[in-house]
């Protein structure tokens, strides 16, 4: 009979185990982030960050009025670490809003699993096509764009100052398919080929020498974070920068730039927004960013960052009663908060409707690479799935 | 498919399978003279990449950077090796199995801890970030063309050490037949700490020059791992020759089924077909290349072990 | 024998009294993570009838779970969604997946036997990333959790006591298996190969049966865990998901009936004690583990009575 | 009862075996003898299946068994003992002979428990009780003391109701008082079954067998009655002299 003592004693013990978790009733505004943390592609999750906590700054520590408690997880680039993350947050952490996630395959991924609880997802930077448009849901806002649109912006670029062979690479997932289709979609010359790549990849020579024996006119490329990173300075080292045009999307930016230096001067980009971008919120946003952190903001911040205040707004409309989603919902339709990028709409499937740029990555006199506002491509630009989605 | 194009491809899966030497050299040594199943030789890997990496920013020289990078790694393999990895001899695999995995875990916190979760973004030295022209017109990049002289340099010099000198000689001895070793009035145990602590530094070597390719991030040493085990089970667990011979085939296998195996198999079946069982066919290659190994050789291609 | 019996009914009935518990605490995460620990013990179950009982190392085991969730994930995905036809097909591909990888792998031994299963597994694994049509390296949703008709895996009390009487039902089992003849000659075959094959035993077949029957309990606790998360995606086969198996069976007790299911709670609790406690859980959970290695050779289940075999 | 023509293994240069024949009457006990490294280990161990010959050939029954993996000797009636100990050590006494009993039954089962099989534990009683083991049956093998171990490991080989026994040195590590008792077992066993016997112990072999064979350096130099081993000649020279 000892022995059994003993198990139940076990037992017993880790049941109390699975209680010693804090129980809090007060009444604050809990949102849970979701960003990549870790990795190659974790320097851009701390660039969201620290927009978020700027954000928080700026409304005076606290989000539609209420005390504020923030939750990070890290997705790790992965699906089911998103899932896992989102789950975690909405059962252990009980929070109101998730926001957040870099990537449209973990966006897809998470959405129902947010959405399903009830809960709103405020995207602040995957763009993932069907969640504008098939599979849109009242629940879901995005704060940056849909993937295909700033594509869609370098395609008109390309087909507007006479590129007409064309390599096309991205990584090999939702995002990298939606680039190319929103690019094709503007450019209209010959695509020499195709080449998706495993997501995440980090070394790029065999398709940067598979690339060179196909000897095209230009290349486009579509690699964010730490995967820009890597096939800048590999396509430099090869030799093909200064041979071989390269025009991107997501691939310099205010992150990469520090990273691979001379590397990324003198490529094209288009964008929804640009630090260099001219209205009262962006410069304050940015000014306060430098002196904060040291280091230019860069978009996935800006998005970031509006997120904050859509949420904001939403709590704010309905008095802090977060039990009331259906007004929030309402609230954050009208979009309205003072948006980084100006003036700023949502179109029916939560989606912006905004203005896309020209950037051009540029050697100052005074040594320091950034990017600058080149021209505005489209203006109000809305995207190509609004009219799939039918808004439960 | 031009000649120019498979020459390339031909160079990039040298220069991959050189850096999977210098990691294997050391998984077999200690396999095949200790008998310890080491998963935890790609954290070492790591720790070589970070330490080169912090000391490169230090002194601010890439050299000095990689020589107390490598210095550092010898130390921590040591001091592994004294540690963890000597409770372990005496243990079956499965223990060393798990107990290293423990390692594996902690080192990635460790450095995770140090350094941040995030990758750190290594270069290479300023003046091996170009290209050399190659005899074909192409160009490839100097670094990787580094990369492949510095893996077959230290490849040749492991060579004269194992075949040519008293060291080599217990190293071989110690392969093929350890009771002998002891037998012979050796000071085993620091032996397998010297030997260890050369293996660690060879995977430092490893991971401090891959370090500009992949990125330097808490989990690296992982990525290779599996693939390094590969190349010792191909080789033969214990055989220096097995091991170079093993990493080069992995290499030049892996790198040129990525490249070629889907336009080759688009000839054959239709290109739906080959654009999704190409890339997978790819991938597993390396692993069905080592199952057809094993059952055609099943000690590997140059067993030490009679 | 009946202290045991008394001691299995506690901890059931513990079990069992957990839901309403934890739902009246307004904790349903806590349901969650036991009902993942339970569907992961059975996979922990049947790896210890090859690993603890066969002495075999086999270091790929989480391909039948990756195998399992897919075989419910696939067939949804082509709209059947029966869940004993998820489960009856999850079981039978487990076992014909082991049966390929037995056959080969039972021949070798030793470390080559740990990195042939590895390899394996590591196939499997990049299969399941090169499949577009299932997601590729996304995986995808289950569009439907399994229909079993008597029990709702979509209401998580009753998915929860589904789990806790198929770990129990794995229990029995393997228990039952494992005394019997049959049970008998393999754990003989790992006592002593040569004086089993001297009295007329051929370790293979009973080594590669005992090979398939775990891979298609594992299979189950594959299919289990695909609804669990309702999200398959090939890394449920990563090399690290199969060092966490045997790091349930290890620190439960090899070669115990019990072993499996105190490793699996003790691993994940501790886990998520650690998660509680630092970000930087791992650095504490590493050194933990080796400790458990080097100095709890026998194991949770050992404080508790000697092994069987 | 069991044919050998012609045996040989190689061991890189060494020739282990070099052309054994010999021949096993139904009936008989026939010993083995020969010095230290003469080839009785190497010779057992193909006889038992564990090593496969080089050439030459093996019938048992009637039947080319030269190919024929272990275990399926043992079905077909081929016990062996080992040298060093060679039980299961975590297994009582009882498992382990019972379990020599379900091998030889060929049958097997995934439910009943096998303890709980009378066909299994009578027989393995009985055949502890025979070996004079029945007091320990229940004992933790490895806890028996060395005498009892090798009782148990000559227990097991009976089990498989064996038309042949092969055993390799059961007196080994034994004191005078246990082996006294082991050679008064085996002249028992004698009566019934075929056997070969390996052994260093001449008391044993002069008072147990029927027929011996010399082995020397992986040869047969001599096979006869142990009163014409005793005056053969060659034998003396070789080794007899040597030790007496």
């Amino acid at each position: 009979m000892n022995r059994t003592i003993r198990t139940i004693v076990a037992a017993v013990a880790t049941a109390v185990f699975a209680f010693s978790a804090p129980v809090s009733a007060q009444q604050k505004v809990k949102i849970g982030f979701i960003s990549t943390f870790s990795g190659p592609q974790g320097v851009m999750g701390q660039y969201m960050k620290e927009s978020v906590e700027l954000a928080i700054e700026h409304l005076g520590g606290k989000v539609g009025g209420l005390p504020v408690e923030m939750f990070y997880g890290d997705d790790q680039f992965k699906t089911d670490v998103g899932v896992q993350v989102a789950e975690e947050m909405l059962k252990k952490n009980q929070v109101d809003f998730v926001a957040g996630i870099i990537w449209s395959n973990v966006m897809m991924a998470v959405v129902p699993v947010v959405t399903g609880a009830n809960k709103i997802m405020v995207g602040t930077n995957a763009g993932a096509s069907p969640l504008a448009g098939k599979d849109c849901n009242r629940l879901y806002f995005s704060t940056s764009w849909n993937n295909d649109q700033t594509p869609e912006a370098m395609g008109k670029f390309l087909t507007d100052s006479g590129v007409n062979d064309l390599y096309v690479m991205a990584p090999n997932y939702q995002a990298g398919k939606d680039m190319v289709a929103g690019l094709k979609r503007y450019y209209k010359g010959r695509i020499v080929d195709e080449v998706y790549t495993k997501p995440g990849q980090q070394d790029y020579q065999a398709e940067i020498s598979a690339l060179r024996a196909k000897s095209p006119k230009a290349v486009f490329a579509f690699y964010p974070g730490g995967m820009g990173i890597q096939f800048l300075k590999q396509y430099d080292q090869a030799g093909l920068r200064g041979q071989l045009p390269l025009y991107t999307v997501y691939t310099v930016d205010e992150i990469s730039i520090p990273a691979v230096k001379d590397a990324a001067v003198g490529i094209y980009e288009t964008r929804y927004w640009s630090p260099d971008l001219k209205n009262a919120p962006t410069q304050k946003f940015v000014a306060d960013y430098k002196k904060k952190y040291g280091k230019l903001p860069v978009f996935y911040g800006a998005q970031s960052y509006d997120g904050i205040m859509l949420i904001d707004s939403a709590v704010r409309a309905v008095k802090g009663n977060l039990k009331d989603v259906d007004g929030m919902v309402k609230a954050m339709e009208k979009a309205d908060f003072k948006s980084l990028r100006g003036p700023f709409t949502f179109n029916v499937n939560h989606h912006p409707i905004q203005n896309f740029y020209l950037l051009k990555t540029e050697k100052l006199s005074n040594g320091d690479i950034e990017m600058r506002i080149q021209k505005t491509i489209f203006e109000k630009h809305k995207d190509s799935y609004f009219q799939d989605c039918k808004m439960k | 498919m031009t000649f120019s194009l498979v020459f390339e491809q031909l160079l990039n899966g040298l220069q991959f399978g050189v850096t999977l030497f210098l990691m294997a050299a050391g998984l077999t040594l200690v396999l095949g003279i200790m008998n310890v199943v080491n998963l935890a030789h790609g954290s070492l890997y790591m720790v070589g990449a970070y330490l080169a990496l912090a000391a490169a920013q230090w002194t601010g020289s890439y050299l000095l950077g990689a020589a107390l990078g490598l210095f550092g790694t010898l130390v921590v393999g040591m001091g592994v090796e004294v540690v963890v990895l000597r409770t372990l001899y005496d243990r079956d695999h499965l223990d060393q199995v798990l107990a290293t995995f423990g390692l594996i875990l902690f080192f990635n916190e460790l450095i995770a801890i140090v350094w941040g979760r995030a990758s750190l973004f290594a270069s290479p030295p300023s003046w091996l970030s170009g290209h050399i022209d190659l005899f074909t017109g192409s160009r490839y990049p100097a670094y990787r063309a580094a990369i492949i002289l510095v893996g077959l340099v230290t490849a040749l010099i492991l060579w004269y050490v194992v075949t040519r000198t008293r060291l080599g000689m217990l190293i071989r001895a110690g392969a093929s037949n350890r009771t002998m070793v002891a037998a012979l009035g050796v000071n085993i145990r620091l032996l397998y700490t010297v030997v260890f602590g050369f293996g660690a530094a060879l995977a430092g070597l490893a991971g401090l020059m891959a370090g500009p390719i992949y990125n330097v991030q808490p989990g690296m040493g992982e990525l290779v791992l599996i693939q390094v085990f590969v190349v010792v089970v191909i080789g033969g667990i214990g055989s220096i020759r097995g091991a170079l011979v093993g990493a080069i085939i992995v290499g030049i296998v892996d790198t040129l089924g990525r490249a070629f195996l889907k336009p080759l198999m688009a000839t054959i079946i239709s290109a739906p077909a080959a654009e999704s069982a190409g890339p997978a066919l790819a991938s597993m290659l390396i692993y069905l290349l080592m199952a057809v190994v094993l059952a055609i050789r099943p000690q590997g291609l140059f067993p030490a072990r009679g | 024998m009946k202290a045991r019996l008394i001691s299995w009914i506690v901890a059931a009935v513990l079990l069992a009294a957990l839901p309403p518990l934890l739902l009246a605490l307004g904790q349903p995460f806590y349901l969650d993570l036991v009902r993942r620990i339970m569907i992961l013990a059975i996979a922990a179950i049947s790896l210890n009838l090859i690993l603890g009982y066969g002495g075999m190392v086999s270091f790929g085991h989480a391909a039948y779970i990756g195998v399992g969730a897919y075989a419910v994930g696939i067939l949804g995905f082509y709209g059947f969604f029966n869940g004993w036809l998820h489960i009856l097909v999850a079981m039978a591909a487990s076992a014909l997946v082991a049966l390929a990888i037995g056959a080969v792998s039972i021949r070798t031994s030793g470390i080559y036997f740990i990195m042939i299963t590895l390899a394996f597994t590591q196939m499997l694994y990049y299969l399941g990333i090169s499949v577009a049509e299932f997601g590729g390296d996304d995986g995808m949703r289950l569009k439907q959790r399994s229909q079993l008709g008597i029990v709702d895996l979509n209401d998580p009390v009753q998915f929860y006591y589904l789990a806790l009487v198929l770990m129990l039902l794995s229990v029995f089992l393997i228990h039952k298996l494992i005394n019997s003849r049959f049970g008998m000659a393999l754990r003989a075959c790992r006592s002593n190969e040569a004086r089993s094959r001297a009295i007329g035993f051929s370790p293979y077949p009973y080594r590669l049966a005992a090979f398939v029957i775990a891979g298609a309990l594992c299979g189950l606790a594959g299919a289990l865990y695909g609804n669990h998360i309702n999200y398959i995606t090939p890394s449920l086969m990563t090399w690290e998901q199969s060092g966490d198996l045997m790091f349930m069976v290890i620190l439960g007790g090899m070669a115990t009936t019990a072993g499996p299911v105190l490793g699996a709670f003790a691993l994940l609790i501790v886990e998520e004690v650690l998660k509680g406690w630092t970000e930087h859980w791992q650095v504490l959970m590493g050194p933990l583990l080796i400790l458990s290695v080097l100095f709890f050779r026998r194991g949770l289940a050992g404080i508790f009575y000697k092994p069987d075999a | 009862m069991l044919e050998v023509h012609a045996l040989t293994k190689s061991f890189g240069a060494l020739r282990a075996t070099d052309g054994v024949t010999l021949k096993v009457e139904e009936g008989e006990t026939h010993a083995i003898i020969g010095p230290n490294g003469a080839g009785k280990t190497t010779l057992i161990g193909q006889l038992a299946g564990m090593l496969l010959p080089d050439g030459g050939s093996i019938r048992f029954a009637g039947e080319d068994i030269t190919r024929l993996p272990a275990p399926r000797r043992a079905r077909k009636g081929l016990a062996r003992s080992f040298q060093i100990t060679s039980i299961y050590r975590d297994f009582s006494a009882l498992q382990n002979v019972a379990l020599a009993v379900q091998a030889a039954s060929g049958r097997t089962g995934f439910w009943r428990p096998a303890f709980d099989d009378e066909s299994l534990i009578a027989p393995a009683k009985k055949i502890l009780a025979e070996v004079g083991l029945e007091k320990r049956m229940h004992a933790v093998a490895a806890n028996l003391s060395h005498g009892e171990q090798r009782q148990l490991e000559v227990a097991m080989a009976l089990a498989t109701r064996p038309r042949l026994l092969l055993l390799d040195e059961p007196m080994a590590g034994m004191g005078a008082e246990e082996s006294q008792r082991m050679i008064g077992f085996l002249a028992g066993l004698k009566q019934r079954h075929t056997m070969i016997l390996v052994e260093h112990d001449m008391d044993a072999v002069f008072r147990l067998a029927d027929r011996i064979s010399v082995l020397v350096y992986g040869r047969v130099i001599a096979t006869d009655t142990p009163e014409r081993i005793k005056q053969n000649e060659e034998v003396r020279r070789a080794y007899l002299g040597e030790d007496a």
